[in-house]
């Protein structure tokens, strides 16, 4: 089942049943889908390494994104393959990627002060938790015997207009990613402004966590998955 | 001054043991690896180290921090599925390792080559890494104090010089390259091509010669 | 998001009374005079402008001055043996002034760009300049606390846009451009010329698209 | 009477009478080519506005001296004449100047991050005040009735390894610029290292004030109109 599908139903879904837009978890390509077709047409984004990565392969060019990749480049393209690949063309998680028309290469203090400065629309961070007034914490497990390493993490966190988290909603063991207050060391605070989820869409900030859409679950039933407090969003709230 | 030098071996001679150097680089893209062998070679030891990583595989940083010859990292994201040599030095104890966003790390490489005492950003505020570090709301956001990271040398790679030691880079390798160049007392590059004084349209510049002062040209 | 505007007088047309305007240029070299007399054209007042100087002759920055639409100078040197129009009203106390050390000036307008919340510079250390502001001694020097010079809209001019918004320069024209597109809310740009995307090379962009928000021709 | 017999004649009188070096003070042309002259090869120099803006007219190209101007150029070349003259081409003073081979642009704040970030060798500028330690006085009169203009002066006077000033000696009233403490408001503190004027070539510093050489006085002569103390400068005071 495609997103496309999914989403037409979940408008219809959502008058019929509130909030329940698909009748199934949503799997990660679609999770991507959804992210891709939310961001806005003209936005300049920056995708996280891992699972973010994949809302490029969903990007319609009349949405018109811009990409940028903190080692110093806006304009991004697909993944090289093949003759394209280019040793000193490469992205954030060192995949080597491609050039579109209209690119720009600069050094990496120039490539942050995009960042810090405010500039981005949109960046999409995968994350080990979030907390009800979206801190994140996605750099560090804090195990003692692990070596921390951070890269653009907090930049990224801090940086963008909108931060957006892709991630499953519970762990391996079944434990809500979504906190009351982080346990894993933060990556920034109160930064996060909506959270995707296999079960789940969420808006987070200073007013709590409400839910825009559900996938596969009731709000009642994801509210039993999940220790704060959770309200269906407003209309408006996407 | 500017020199021509002919081999890497005599652009890395004068590095002493206990010398900051910074080596461009993210990943593997401007990464100076010739310099980098000739600093393996050449001995120095003691070093602190500034690099957005730790080394990968069995090359270039990598090297210099199995044969210890790195007291200290300064780096982002030293840990990586191929950074098994800073790894085991430092689960033994043998480097020192300072975390930097990397945000922060860019920043304050930008703010020695400036002339800039120290700056606050937001970056980091409230974490683990800004543990013991001054903070203040500016601009309404808690924003932590950072200092400039200054080195006795910076070993980086570009792609073409002109004989007055301006410097242009090659897409993303271009990274670290300009900044370090600035923050250190002395740049060493090494480049892909030397074209003559006037060969480098001037509004296209990205490292003046004045922040370079040996270029090794690596076939 | 980005917009190509027929003209002047549209591009400038969002401009209300009170904003804070940054315009690029040193002297004549860079000053985007075409908007500016669009910006006196449309009417707005209560300004505080943010550029080097204060106007000259009877043109530009110095017409805006003498139409008493500016409240507020930020700039570095205002006293020109041709800034009559700033000089009578600054006698006649009718402008503020912030006098700013010009390197200060470049360091605040890139930090707004940057999310830098405030930095130390030796730059005025001990003057009349630092007078009533903090200062510590870093790096063995006395040095200034100095904050971000945000603005609501920038007016620059360079020589050539592309399609996506990328900008160079021409010469020193340069100046002031890049940063306060940075540091502007919205960056309003004249351009000589217009080309499509593709039609600069990536690796000589000086100020990307992501900066600017319109873009007009000005023959 | 060329700064080069001058400065032929001042090393034989050096060795004669001590740091006599001229018969009769030193206009602002040989003054100038003075200074050009103890410009080491391969510097990068910022001239100031006015009188420092002669030294330029006697650097030679053997010297190989990369000149800076603070409004974003490396490699500046001499005032344009004629078909030369671009209006997009000009110094800190406004002046319309020529690029030579090898130059460089940059922005505003890459500029002044040149001169701050202490890469500059030497930067020359004009002085209302010298005091014996060094601080400068060159951007403001500090009269009530004056609209303050400040330009570069700050950055100029912080940020270059030496700053050499050029000037007269004497107000025209006759008073010493070289003074205890700086009655005018000051640049910079401790700044400058060397100060050429028409009478006589002073070493500023922590240490006090040396006499490198004399132009038609004696240091004995010269102590007298100079309210600091003197003393005749080391061989190798240069």
């Amino acid at each position: 089942m495609s997103i496309e599908s999914n989403s037409q139903t979940g408008t219809q879904a959502g008058i019929r049943t509130g909030i329940q837009s698909s009748d199934t978890p949503l799997g990660r390509d679609d999770l991507a889908r959804l992210v891709a077709r939310d961001i806005k047409p003209g936005s300049f984004v920056n995708l996280g390494i891992g699972q973010p990565t994949l809302v490029s392969n969903y990007l319609e060019p009349e949405q018109n994104i811009t990409l940028h990749t903190e080692n110093g480049m806006l304009g991004m393209g697909p993944v090289a393959t093949g003759g394209q690949i280019d040793g000193d063309l490469i992205n954030a998680g060192k995949i080597p990627v491609t050039e579109l028309p209209g690119a720009s290469y600069f050094h990496h203090a120039d490539s942050f002060a995009i960042m810090r400065g405010g500039h981005l629309d949109i960046c999409v961070l995968g994350a080990f938790q979030v907390s009800a007034t979206g801190d994140l914490a996605n750099w560090h497990t804090g195990a003692p015997d692990a070596i921390p390493a951070v890269g653009g993490a907090m930049d990224l966190a801090t940086g963008a207009k909108d931060v957006f988290v892709m991630m499953t909603l519970l762990t391996r063991d079944g434990a809500s990613k979504i906190v009351e207050a982080c346990t894993y060391p933060i990556t920034g605070i109160g930064c996060v402004t909506r959270v995707y989820t296999d079960k789940a869409v969420f808006l987070t900030g200073p007013d709590g966590v409400q839910v825009r859409e559900t996938f596969g679950c009731t709000l009642e039933e994801l509210q039993d998955m999940v220790p704060v407090p959770l309200k269906a969003a407003s209309a408006d709230g996407s | 001054m500017l020199n021509f030098l002919d081999t890497v071996g005599e652009a890395v001679a004068g590095i002493k043991d206990g010398s900051t150097v910074m080596i461009g680089g993210f990943g593997n893209a401007g990464q100076p690896f010739e310099l980098i062998d000739a600093l393996l070679d050449g001995g120095a030891t003691g070093l602190t180290v500034v690099n957005n990583n730790a080394g990968q595989g069995d090359q270039g940083l990598a090297l210099l921090i199995k044969e210890g010859r790195v007291r200290k990292m300064i780096c982002s994201f030293p840990r990586q599925s191929d950074s098994w040599h800073f790894d085991e030095k430092y689960r033994a104890g043998q480097i020192e390792l300072e975390l930097v966003p990397q945000g922060n790390l860019a920043e304050r490489i930008r703010a020695a080559g400036a002339g800039i005492g120290g700056f606050f950003t937001p970056t980091g505020y409230g974490t683990m890494l800004a543990e013991g570090k001054e903070t203040r709301i500016l601009d309404g956001r808690g924003q932590v104090f950072e200092t400039p990271i200054h080195a006795d040398v910076a070993l980086i790679k570009a792609l073409t010089a002109d004989g007055t030691g301006n410097l242009v880079y090659r897409k993303t390798a271009r990274n670290f390259g300009p900044i370090m160049a600035a923050a250190a007392k002395h740049t060493i590059a090494q480049v892909s091509e030397i074209v003559p004084t006037g060969g480098l349209d001037p509004e296209n510049i990205v490292t003046p010669g004045i922040y370079v002062n040996s270029i090794v040209k690596v076939a």
